[in-house]
């Protein structure tokens, strides 16, 4: 393409056409998956340090893998932590209840009950651990991806469906897309359609707390592709310079819609890099680990909680669904890498972990998943009798005029009127 | 002739523009490999190679800034917001560096940029997945803003935008991507063959900024619309039996203020139409133009059927969206006024 | 009663609200140890603690993003975005968070938020620290937008503002921050003392929002006008004769439209006046809920004097600002038509 | 301000009461000025590696300070090249026309010639010096404060006049704020008020390059404040995922006009780690030794021109002005802060090294001074002659319609008519 150069364009010393690079991840369709550029750490292999210590001390945590689970299911190394066997089967429940209501949802839409879904599976054990190692009163400033949040918080599952549902029971009244669920009263912030905007709410929720001197926490999700988006560094920008008490937490699933994620990891190693940049310890968390996941999220809650500030936590996942009800990912990358993806799956992991400490056995898992797929089934019925997009009673079209502002101003009234609701 | 739906005569027009000039680039989140969410830049990476159409990183501050940058270097490029209601970020960059570069530098440097992005509701996306925001592109001075209806002008318009040598707002109405909508979302879906404007020539042809298109001739009142609205206000019109002149503006700036005022002063009434939030939307603009040029022939209150102004519901879509019954009790109105 | 400024209100009424709330908290560029490049927050840091008054990096999105988050939280922020030119960055923030976290959270989050920003013209400020912003606001839904013109309203406004539940846009006409301006540059300076509207109770005030006021009764056209404006559109209709009923409308969105349409129904002609860019302006918007309803009454077309649709110029900035002698001859010609 | 917590906000083991840290620069108005807490090393003490280096082997020099220049003017260590003595020269009188340029137009300013200026004093070594490094046809995205790119590449000095005076000579025909020149023949992108949003272009411009096989490099500009913007990192993901032929320049002069450089700065170390953070190779550098920035810009350009991609910079400098003929600084900063400056001056640290090895003596530098005073003197009464922004000729009115456009649309030809112009 020579001829286009200009020919003032050209120095003196420029023998050499400049290149452009376009990443490209190592197979698409009809390849065999290949994640051998990945650099993971062995289970038990990255230090532990205290929370104490100085950020700059902790860059290498930008670069290992903290895993716990090694692959005979056996809890080793620094970050293996003593966690009850309740807690572990409760982390157990609310990952199965979050896939199996993740399969419910999506079977609803293709049936046409709703208009929309994004499921979660393969990511479970990121939000139902970390949601474990908050407190109430702590605030979640989630993406579209972190049902386990709400769902391990014990917020009533009828409601989440009713949402998706856009039914006469719908907390949100209707207005908004499935899967953007809020709750102030579960921890849980209103899900935004715009990627990022969240981030840095959570350093402002942060920052209120520490001006009002409370001792709650904030904690911001976002996904590998969207920490390309501004707003993730306005986040970074915030929370560093006021030392705010929030947990930054990138969900690196690989995949952003059809995009491989080194479209937004550019030259370097990992997400958790970001971090250093800022002087914030970065963690770089075997997302798929449910004990990894809990004992990072502990960490990373103490720091925040004891006044030591922000840290930058990049959790290494697979999304193994599409992106969303919309999507088909195998018109863009192999269709079983999800089963190639070394990490495994977290619900299996940690099944095979109760089991391998005595805890659990086949059978008991096989009851669990009976129980678990007849309680999301008993929701089910319940939100489907209020309603879905579809069938049924639903919200009202006056409720479009509504909750615009705290008080309906002349203009909108004048406008409910016309449209004669 | 071969009938395109609007998806295809887009993805055609991108062709023949990258064809016809190498400077021509195409980028934009999921637009490379995949070839778009909407599938408008399918097949482009593959006929002409990766450094002319490539995927980015999801931040449209830095799209739109590059894509700045590209055409200060002398490239063409053509880049797509994946939905318009993710615009915002990249507003900065528009706003403030796309529209003014021209005039700021003095000519010294330009901005040959289109970005494309769908607009629009209908297809139960909820507030983030339905937004109209032409107008504020409109107030922006320096940009033009264009909203086709049909795959004939999508194509070439969209060819004139990209050798247009300043910055283009190209808003697709992604509820026509795979068909004409009367805004009946509860009669079967028309593809796009069965309609006369689904015929697009092969190869390069333009349409020109700055010229509407009188859909129906008709002589009791003035329809102004674009985009979906055209095709709903023609269905409006029929079903209230009312003999509306419906125009479709097809670029909103330029504006053709002559086709428009001579259409009101044969009417002698007039009604605009758009799905963007009512207050300070486009049809205001279009309200202040029709009552300072036609006044003395103005025999009703123009009126304005517009979204409401809330944000874009979910499950009351079609309670919100401004549908053929709305729109017909409004020209009934005008026409009794 | 005390003369202020309107610098000196606006920092009053900050000092006021801090005290009665101490949620209020205040923050923005150079607006901490400073107190601001136009010193509006001048000395709340000192008074209030570097906790409730406090510097911010120069982020306009992070800055309203983390304003969010507190607002969620409960906190009431007030804060500045230095010139309303650099708000484009924050536009995502303000737009599809703030406006509308109370709608599709159904009330279970709200964000009682002020945000700040000096707008207009007059200072010889060039492209950047010019513009007039209020049409990108007014098309929101979930947004309020005020915009004083003297310091009484000032503070009674911005009071009212922090206490409102809901977002507010707060415009400051900067070229009136130390003095009334009737667009008379080559002029002497008039100080705000010399001006009734300086006259500003202490303590605690309200101007409520949505009510506008009538500057000056008169019966032969209406003006519509705000900020700056209200005092250049003042001298026009001195200057030119004109026995104009002048209203300063204080809030554009929530809208006095009993006010507004109640003068124009007993003047017959209406103009509106504006220093944005006159293509898509809030005007567009005044005029076509003036035509709509007052259309029986009008006698003439409604004329807008407005900015031109240019980047605001720097040397021509006399030739570009709409001053008593634009305004006089549209009035003449409003009269006329 | 305990009775501000809700009680819902109240977890369990929520002892402390978490605090907002709010940064502070070490010295207010009235004290003694003090750099302590900087961290800088000595001249020659920071290793020159490789232009192919791999990224990751290089975050050391994110942390410590290249450095070319001694206390007593030698040229020292690895990063010291073998400059010729009229490069030198032409370097040293590039700065001091920049030095006398500012001081004029500050003083036009004052005597209200024109509405505005911005001196850039203290900090000439870093464009005049990165300019030289450049080849004609590369492009520069500067902010308003490297009027010495534009000097240096040898641009008239009665155009930039006659852009600060917006003259009938103004090339930007008055539209511009003064100091936002323009000129693409000279290599320099139109300056924007609005922060940041050059550093992505310059990305964009050097994609280009790449895509039409073009050897022409592109250099973004930004101030220490302006990191914090939104842009920054767009310019950050983009120049790292396309590995785009671009020089980032940090020009870390300590203020963001009232507000200290650790506001937007946090808790890193330094900017030039921002970069670590995205796997580039960051340099930071002695912003005031014109051989030190020479240096590392040669470096930089070489790794740009042959493919390897970009390469960041903080150089490390002091804001000695105002920040505008708008701002006076002694409001927020001691007085004297620019005095205690260990970094020096630029220009007397190059006269020193010069003397230092026999080049260059008091008497010559006696002389240059007035031939530069001359040159400005000169090209001033020229600009002068065409008018300023009080008196004599200007740009016509009839030039805010045009340009708008590359034609102009109908409706602007209108409002031109109304207007009568
Ligand atoms: C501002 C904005 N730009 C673009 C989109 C469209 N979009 C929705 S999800 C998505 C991909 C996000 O990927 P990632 O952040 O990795 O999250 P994941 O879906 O993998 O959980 C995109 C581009 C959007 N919602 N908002
Ligand atoms: C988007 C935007 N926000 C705010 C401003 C106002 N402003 C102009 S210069 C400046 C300080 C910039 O400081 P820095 O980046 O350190 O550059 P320096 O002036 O020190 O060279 C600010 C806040 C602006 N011009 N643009
Ligand atoms: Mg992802
Ligand atoms: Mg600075």
């Amino acid at each position: 393409m020579s001829e286009l150069v200009d020919g003032d364009l050209r120095g003196n010393a420029r023998e050499v056409p400049l290149i452009l690079a376009i990443p490209e991840p190592a197979r698409r369709p009809g390849d065999t998956p290949d994640f051998s550029s990945l650099k993971f750490s062995n289970a038990g292999e990255v230090r532990r340090p205290e929370v104490s210590d100085a950020p700059e001390t902790m860059y290498d945590l930008a670069t290992g893998l903290i895993r716990v689970l090694d692959d005979e299911g056996r809890a080793v190394g620094p970050w293996a932590a003593d966690i009850d066997k309740d807690t572990l089967l409760s982390g157990l429940r609310n990952m199965m209840l979050t896939r199996e209501y993740d399969r419910r949802m999506m079977l609803d839409q293709r049936q046409g009950k709703t208009s929309f879904y994004m499921q979660c599976t393969g990511e479970e054990a990121i939000s139902c651990a970390f949601r474990m190692a908050l407190s109430d009163g702590d605030m979640n400033f989630p993406t579209y991806r972190q049902q386990g949040l709400l769902i391990s918080s014990g917020y009533p599952l009828e409601l989440m469906m009713s949402q998706v549902y856009s039914n006469s029971h719908d907390p949100l009244r209707g207005r908004q897309l499935p899967v953007m669920y809020s709750s102030k009263e579960y921890g849980f912030f209103s899900i935004s359609g715009n990627l990022a905007t969240q981030f840095v709410q959570a350093v402002g929720w942060a920052m209120a707390s520490a001006i009002r001197g409370s001792s709650a926490i904030a904690a911001g999700w976002i996904g590998d592709g969207a920490t390309a988006e501004s707003d993730f560094h306005s986040a970074m920008v915030m929370a560093s310079t006021y030392n705010a008490p929030v947990i930054l937490n990138i969900v690196n699933n690989q995949w952003a819609i059809s995009t491989y994620q080194a479209f937004a990891l550019g030259r370097s190693a990992t997400f958790a890099m970001r971090g250093s940049g800022f002087g914030l310890p970065s963690l770089r968390v075997d997302g798929n680990d449910f004990l990894a996941v809990y004992a990072a999220s502990a960490w990373a809650v103490e720091r925040a909680r004891s006044n030591q500030g922000p840290t930058l936590i990049e959790w290494v996942t697979y999304r193994a669904a599409a992106h969303s009800s919309s999507d088909d990912p195998s018109s863009y990358r192999p269709k079983d890498e999800a089963l190639a993806w070394p990490l495994g799956d977290p619900i299996d992991r940690l099944k095979r972990h109760l089991i391998a400490v005595g805890a659990w056995s086949e059978k008991d898992h096989d009851e669990l998943l009976v129980s678990v797929q007849d309680q999301i089934s008993r929701a089910q019925a319940e939100a489907e009798s209020y309603g879905t997009l579809r069938n049924g009673p639903k919200p009202s079209p006056r409720d479009i005029f509504e909750g615009v502002y705290a008080e309906m101003p002349n203009h909108l009234r004048l406008q409910r009127q016309e449209a004669g609701y | 002739m071969p009938t395109m739906t609007m998806i295809e005569s887009i993805r055609d027009a991108h062709a023949v523009a990258m064809e016809a000039d190498e400077t021509v680039v195409v980028f934009g989140e999921d637009v490379g490999y995949f070839g778009g969410v909407f599938r408008c830049t399918q097949g482009l990476q593959k006929r002409f190679g990766k450094t002319r159409c490539f995927d980015a990183p999801i931040n449209e501050s830095g799209i739109v800034g590059a894509a700045i940058g590209m055409a200060a270097h002398g490239l063409r490029p053509c880049i797509e917001i994946q939905f318009a209601d993710y615009m915002y970020p990249a507003y900065d960059q528009i706003v403030s560096e796309a529209a003014r570069i021209r005039y700021r530098s003095a000519g010294d440097f330009t901005v040959p940029l289109t970005i494309r992005m769908p607009v629009g509701g209908g297809i139960f996306g909820g507030e983030t997945h339905s937004q109209s925001p032409e107008a504020l592109f409109t107030h922006v001075a320096g940009l033009k803003t264009v909203i086709p209806s049909n795959p004939y002008d999508a194509k070439g318009l969209l060819i004139t935008s990209i050798e247009d040598d300043d910055p283009v707002i190209f808003l697709e109405p992604k509820r026509l991507y795979n068909g004409p909508f009367d805004g009946y979302h509860d009669r079967p879906v028309i593809p796009w063959s069965k309609h006369p404007l689904s015929e697009v020539p092969e190869g390069h042809y333009k349409v020109p900024l700055g010229r509407a298109a009188i859909r129906r001739p008709g002589s009791a009142v003035t329809v102004l619309a674009y985009g979906t609205m055209v095709h709903v206000a023609l269905a409006a019109a029929r079903d209230f039996n009312i003999d509306a002149e419906v125009i479709d503006l097809r670029s909103l700036v330029p504006l053709d203020l002559d086709t428009i005022i001579t259409s009101v002063k044969k009417t002698g009434r007039c009604a605009v139409v758009h799905e963007a939030t009512l207050t300070s939307g486009f049809g205001a603009e279009l309200c202040s133009l029709v009552q300072k040029h036609a006044f003395y022939y103005l025999e009703s209150p123009i009126e304005r059927i517009a979204g409401y102004d809330t944000p874009y519901p979910h499950a009351q879509e079609w309670a919100y969206f401004p549908g053929p019954d709305r729109i017909g009790h409004a020209l009934s109105r005008v026409l009794e006024g």
